[in-house]
């Protein structure tokens, strides 16, 4: 395909899903194999479609110079167009890469998980989770999963999503990324509240949609800050070097940061609620209420990961003025220590969690810690390379833990205890038995977030991430950090230890039935990526394993910026760091965990780190309550009600003396009575004495025009000709 | 040879009757007859202002087929008019057709 | 007075003496056989004027169309068919005044014109009235506008005569 | 020129110096001479229409398995002059009530409309009764003189089924006037003249090779024309006793038969004209002007025998289905094809001839094709619209 093509291409890449979404809301409603059909094969044109971009980019030799681009005129601005278009340059190839490959496994894993090909359910409603049906089968009835009620609400919702991550991946200006950023946060509001049945979901909608709300509110201003000093949005108009030159030397007036700081530290407010780095990070563990594959599209394939990606997009203009090897801008450290502070602070609270997913979802937020506080530093490709990894396998372990709980469920629907909760961890236990597929898949997942040494992918990009701060004498950063890898690894063997392996704790862990190809083929092949893609990063320098593969990943996305990152000289002390901080934690997980059989006997239910250190009720107390009083008490009552009513009330009284004084004075005597009635009567009196001549007939009419005709005719002919 | 008057007048004197039909019949079918008799006066002045003018101008008879074409209209809707109020008042007679008087 | 003249006035009369009979006869069936007399009367005026289509088309339009409907018509409204009263109305002379006053002033006006009775000239040889009026109606530089609109009108009356004419019940 | 190349006008001629050797004025001697011609005509016409009457009936009999005619005269030839003698002496009845002067003049406007229709077929490239240049329209505007006559008949009997006759067959001859009007637009493209002279000398391939579907058309407007079975409502024994002609006896019943079966048989010349090549057959009509009348006869032979096969084939239609089928079918698929011959005409303006028919043919087929399956889908809905739906199986989850 020749370049044109492809960046042709490229614009069709994020229509597919919305069609979808526009399909299934209008027409194929009602059917529910229609619905998914339609969905996924949206889903498969886009990863198509991304494939051949990726697969092009890669053949494209220095392809950072020459990217697919394209735009074209879109609003009038005065004298200049707001363009939109679309630009894949080695940085959005590789996240496309990886959206694709995700979106389309995520999408497959729902058609299992929501029990497609099963019965309606007993008692089902809209809005809330499947409760199961009962069969009749050879004479004796039991309880089967049912399918869920609003199967192709769903896959209309999750296919606009995917429009939104595939639009805000391809656009080549922040004006379309954050369109595309806001189409997601509302699919992540409906998502997370798609069993709005259940308050618990409503509440974690709401305060998703809040929490993201803040920081989207600063990145609007961030964006229309830049918009305002350069003119432009476009990545490529922007990160010319006079443009970041002029950014980075023009002082903002607030704290002292040069503009390009302001605006990089604003937008990367919006990533801070995005990615739900502290102090916003409150909104992702509730979110947990939505459907799994749901979680795993917003924690691991595209929102958050849109985050950390609208940051590293933006890493010029943060990095402006500041050139390898130097001591950080005051912009860089404070992402950077947001990140750290963030890696390790949703560590701590993970090993405290019972919930499976929970347990994912700090973790999530530790990881994107890892990437932000990479970028902080400057480690650009560490930071792409951990984003890319962490997707896959987050992904692959939230699918996997959706795949466990759906197991669960099988069992208690077997056994119809419905007060057991089959997504607590205690009360699992042995289910690598029943469930191998999800439990080795799982398994490669934990080990790669836990950066199990040499063949996961999260070794290798965590190793870099490690690297890059001990080379570049981050020293906090670099201890901060391996002790946050340290605890992941802690909790993810603590995780797997209490699902699978032991006995089962429960009748209902014992009556857990492996899923459906659906469900476990994405797993497969996330696994398979889970893996393997950490080999096309491999420092140089390594021993023995460095430049047998060459370090292609570094090659391909350094060259999206204009200088190229310099390779790091290789060094043992991160290296040994993170072989002990890995085998560590996962050897001391397995130790402590491998005979606690229920919450009381685990030593690290701290109350303290089980409740998320209060955040939730900190900010009930600052927060929420001083709005609640706020617009109930001062603005409703005391203001809306007394003091702009009570003016209201004065304007009435006023209005209306002032009405029937023209009413009795004027209106009445001159209006009505000369004016109107007058005309009337007049008009009366002439119809009445003309209305002998309306005989309704028309041959009369006739008669009388045509007379009328001939007297006015010859009056004229002989008066005027004559 | 003969003169336009001939025809002029041949077309006025048909006019004239088709007036009359159309002022005095008590038929709204019989109106709508006299009114075919002036449209066909019209057409054969039309016709004639062809054939005595400029011959290859043609606009006497093109108008004189708008004219067959507006009398097909004017027909057709008329007498479905007729038939409509037969319908509903059972009559045709133009001087019991007089609900819009006074 | 020539050949021509003679058959003209022949003509001339059958077709006003039908018309006379069409306004005047009681029995309306009788009416709309003599309004197609005096199409007839019409037509032969036509080919008279050398304008042989306008005949023929007048024959198919007015006798095979218009004619057959007005029979219909008539034969729909059969209870006013009754041919023993008078079919006039009671101010039938003010019409009759009207309608002479109207002749009298056409021709009074027509004969002040310079080009009353002036006399044809010859058809050109070899020309077509026929193509040239094929051509005329469908020539943009000609009077396709006027056709095309004619024909828009006919739909809507089609469509119009349907609806009116549909016994909703 | 010698009378076996133009007998007409070599007779005209004749005739003319006769007369004006008798000392009459020149003018006068003419029209006397094309009254005679027209006389001669009309007269080979009637007796022609005897013969048809004989013909009709042997040929119904064969298509019923029986014999006909066969007692009087050779193969019964001379059963139709009994006949005609049989009609003529019967009692001449007018019912009461009837308008007499409507009522005797319809059988006549009947026969006159076919009679007149003989003025524009050319018989053979020099003969012919007028060179009309709007012959094709000439057809038409007869046909509304026939239309004028049945419905005249109907009126003036003072009868309810003469009445509903009339009414029926005016619906149909006015329906099918307009397929058949757009059907003669289609000859008179290809020839780009509406002279029926000009139509026959363009048909070096007969135009029922170029367009089919239009010569299928035109005969079945023509045989709704005429009212004949599957078409003949006006008389429909069954329901209306005979229709519009139920008070006619005798002569005047005599007259709308023998018009009918003219009428017929013309309208298998004029088949033969638009679309077989009326006269023409490999240059044989210029051998002789006899020659080429013969041809002409034959073909309109053969069509009026098509007329016939159809009549003794086919069961009457119920007149709504008649008229449905006219406006809702025909009509629609004749405007169809007059387009898009129009357009393929304008298209292949200038091709090879091979490329023009078959294009032409092609675009037929295609146009036929069309209006079938539609029809088909049509008559589908419609039926299951009757039968009620299909019963739909519970789709099972």
């Amino acid at each position: 395909m020749t370049h044109e093509s492809v960046t042709s291409l490229v614009w069709l890449i994020p229509l597919p899903p919305l069609l979808a979404f526009a399909l299934i809301v209008l027409f194929t409603n009602k059917n529910k194999a229609l619905s998914h059909t339609v969905a996924i094969s949206a889903a498969f044109l886009s990863w198509l479609g991304a494939m051949i971009v990726f697969w092009n980019a890669v053949k494209t030799e220095h392809f950072g110079e020459h990217p697919f681009a394209s735009a074209v005129n879109w609003l009038p601005t005065g004298e200049t167009w707001l363009k939109v278009g679309v630009l894949i340059d080695p940085l959005s190839a590789a996240v496309l890469f990886f959206v694709g490959w995700t979106v389309l496994m995520i999408f497959i894993y729902s058609v299992g998980y929501h029990n497609y090909g099963q019965p309606a359910g007993d008692h089902d409603h809209k809005g809330l989770p499947p409760h199961g049906a009962t069969v009749e089968e050879h004479g004796h009835k039991h309880v089967v999963p049912s399918i869920e009620p609003m199967y192709s609400r769903f896959f209309a919702f999750i296919g606009l999503f995917a429009f939104g991550m595939y639009t805000l991946v391809v656009s080549d200006n922040l004006l379309t990324l954050f369109v595309g950023w806001e189409i997601m946060g509302l699919c992540s509001y409906l998502l997370i509240g798609f069993w709005y049945g259940k308050p618990s979901a409503r509440n974690a909608a709401m305060k998703a949609f809040m929490t993201t709300r803040i920081g989207d509110v600063f990145m609007l201003i961030g964006i229309a800050f830049l918009y305002y000093a350069t003119g432009t949005l476009t990545y490529r108009e922007i990160f010319t070097e006079e443009t970041l030159h002029v950014l980075a030397t023009v002082p903002s007036g607030v704290f002292g940061l040069s503009a390009a700081g302001l605006i990089a530290i604003l937008l990367f407010i919006g990533t801070v609620g995005k990615s739900a780095q502290f102090p916003l990070h409150v909104w992702l563990p509730d979110a947990m209420e939505g459907p799994t594959p749901v979680s795993a599209m917003i924690h691991a394939a595209t929102m958050v990961s849109a985050g950390v990606y609208a940051v590293i997009r933006m890493f010029p203009l943060l990095t402006a003025g500041w050139h390898e090897g130097a001591p950080l801008n005051s912009a860089m450290t404070f992402v950077a220590f947001i990140g750290a502070f963030t890696a390790i602070f949703a560590a701590t609270i993970a090993v405290a969690q019972n919930d499976i997913k929970r347990v994912l979802a700090y973790s999530t937020i530790s990881q994107l810690g890892f990437m932000i506080a990479a970028i902080g530093m400057g480690a650009y490709i560490a930071a792409v390379f951990h984003l890319i990894t962490h997707a896959f396998f987050k992904a692959l372990l939230f699918l996997g833990s959706g795949s466990v709980i759906h197991g669960m469920e099988h069992g208690v629907l077997h056994t119809g205890n419905h007060n057991v909760d089959p997504q607590d961890m205690f009360n699992m236990g042995g289910l690598r038995k029943k469930m191998p597929i999800t439990f080795w898949t799982f398994l490669i997942g934990g080990f790669a977030l836990s950066g199990f040494p040499l063949v996961t992918a999260g070794f290798w990009s965590k190793d870099e991430i490690l690297a890059d701060a001990f080379a570049n004498g981050h020293l906090t950063i670099f201890i901060t950090l391996a002790v946050a890898a340290f605890m992941t690894a802690f909790y993810t063997m603590r995780q797997i230890t209490l699902t699978f392996l032991g006995e089962a704790r429960t009748k209902e862990a014992e009556h857990a039935q492996e899923n459906k190809w659906t469900m476990t083929a994405p797993l497969v092949v996330l696994s398979f990526f889970a893996v393997t893609y950490g080999w096309v990063g491999i420092p140089e320098h390594f021993p023995l394993l460095g430049g047998i593969i060459p370090n292609w990943f570094h090659e391909f996305v350094g060259g999206t910026l204009a200088e190229h990152p310099p390779v790091l000289e290789f060094n043992i002390v991160p290296l040994l760091t993170s072989l002990a901080v890995a085998l560590g934690g996962l050897f001391f997980g397995w130790l402590v965990y491998r005979n606690v059989n229920s919450p009381a006997e685990d030593k690290l239910q701290i109350p303290f780190l089980k409740n998320k250190y209060y955040f939730d009720e900190m900010y009930e107390v600052i927060f929420i309550k001083p709005a609640v009083w706020f617009s109930e008490v001062f603005v409703s009552k005391w203001m809306d009600k007394g003091f702009i009513d009570g003016i209201l009330h004065l304007f009435g009284p006023a209005t209306g003396g002032v009405g029937s004084a023209i009413r009795n004075y004027f209106d009445l005597p001159v209006i009505n009575q000369f004016l109107g009635d007058g005309s009337a009567d007049a008009t009366w009196w002439v119809g009445k004495n003309l209305r002998p001549i309306q005989t309704g007939r028309i041959q009369q009419y006739l008669v009388l025009s045509l007379v009328v005709l001939f007297v006015v005719g010859g009056l004229l002919y002989f008066l005027l000709l004559a | 040879m003969i003169p336009l008057s001939w025809y002029l007048i041949l077309a006025a004197a048909l006019f004239g009757i088709g007036l009359f039909g159309v002022l005095v019949r008590r038929n709204a079918v019989a109106i709508l007859l006299g009114v075919e008799l002036m449209l066909n006066a019209v057409n054969i002045n039309l016709v004639s202002f062809w054939r005595y003018g400029d011959v290859s101008t043609m606009a006497g008879q093109v108008f004189a087929i708008i004219v067959f074409a507006v009398a097909a209209a004017e027909v057709s809707v008329g007498l479905a008019l007729v038939i409509s109020v037969y319908r509903r008042r059972n009559t045709v007679v133009a001087d019991e057709l007089d609900l819009l008087k006074w | 007075m020539t050949g021509t003249q003679i058959i003209f006035l022949i003509f001339a009369l059958f077709t006003l003496g039908s018309a006379l009979m069409v306004v005047t006869t009681r029995n309306l069936i009788h009416a709309a056989l003599w309004l197609v007399a005096t199409l007839f009367g019409v037509a032969v005026i036509y080919t008279l004027l050398n304008a042989g289509f306008m005949a023929v088309v007048q024959v198919v339009v007015y006798i095979g169309a218009i004619a057959i409907l007005f029979i219909f018509a008539v034969m729909l409204t059969r209870k006013d068919l009754r041919d023993n009263v008078s079919q006039m109305n009671k101010n039938w002379w003010a019409g009759a005044i009207v309608a002479v006053l109207t002749f009298a002033g056409l021709v009074f006006t027509l004969q002040g014109w310079s080009g009353f009775s002036k006399t044809a000239a010859a058809v050109p040889s070899g020309f077509d009235a026929i193509s040239q009026l094929g051509d005329k109606l469908t020539s943009p530089a000609a009077y396709v506008l006027p056709f095309e609109v004619a024909s828009v009108l006919l739909l809507a009356a089609l469509v119009g005569a349907v609806y009116v004419a549909f016994n909703k019940k | 020129m010698n009378f076996w190349n133009d007998p007409l006008k070599v007779a005209a001629t004749w005739l003319e110096g006769i007369f004006t050797g008798w000392g009459m004025d020149a003018v006068l001697a003419h029209v006397l001479v094309v009254f005679l011609g027209v006389l001669l005509l009309i007269t080979v016409l009637m007796v022609l229409d005897i013969f048809l009457v004989w013909i009709e009936r042997k040929v119904v009999a064969r298509f019923q398995d029986r014999i006909g005619p066969n007692r009087l005269g050779p193969f019964g030839l001379i059963q139709p002059f009994a006949d005609i003698i049989k009609l003529i002496i019967k009692e001449d009845t007018t019912p009461d009530g009837a308008d007499k002067v409507v009522y005797n003049l319809a059988p006549i406007l009947s026969m006159m409309s076919v009679l007149i229709l003989w003025a524009v077929v050319p018989l053979a490239p020099v003969m012919l009764g007028i060179d009309l240049n709007v012959g094709v329209l000439f057809l038409i505007a007869a046909g509304a003189i026939g239309t004028l006559s049945i419905i005249m008949a109907g009126w003036s009997s003072n009868n309810k089924f003469a009445m509903i006759g009339g009414f029926r067959q005016v619906a149909v001859m006015v329906a099918f006037e307009v397929p058949m009007l757009a059907m003669l637009m289609i000859p008179t493209i290809f020839a780009g003249s509406m002279n029926m002279n000009a139509i026959i000398e363009a048909q070096n391939v007969w135009f029922f090779f170029i367009s089919p579907l239009a010569a299928l058309i035109f005969l079945i407007a023509a045989i709704a024309e005429l009212g004949r079975a599957p078409f003949d409502l006006a008389e429909g024994e069954s329901e209306l006793v005979a229709g519009f002609n139920i008070e006619y006896s005798g002569m005047k019943f005599g007259m709308f038969y023998a018009g009918e079966l003219l009428h017929a048989f013309t309208f298998g010349g004029f088949w033969s004209i638009l679309f077989f090549g009326g006269y023409r057959f490999f240059g044989l009509e210029q051998v002789s002007p006899f020659l080429a009348i013969l041809i002409l006869v034959i073909k309109a032979m053969l069509g009026y025998w098509v007329i016939m096969w159809v009549k003794y084939t086919m069961m009457r239609i119920r007149i709504d289905q008649m008229l449905g089928f006219n406006w809702k079918f025909l009509t629609p698929l004749s405007f169809a094809l007059l387009l898009v011959t129009a357009l393929m005409n304008t298209l292949l303006r200038g091709a090879a001839g091979w490329l023009f028919v078959t294009g032409m043919f092609l675009s037929n087929v295609v146009v036929g094709w069309i209006a079938l399956e539609i029809a088909r889908s049509v008559a589908h809905k419609e039926r299951e619209r009757v039968e009620g739906p299909k019963k739909v199986v519970e789709a099972h989850h």
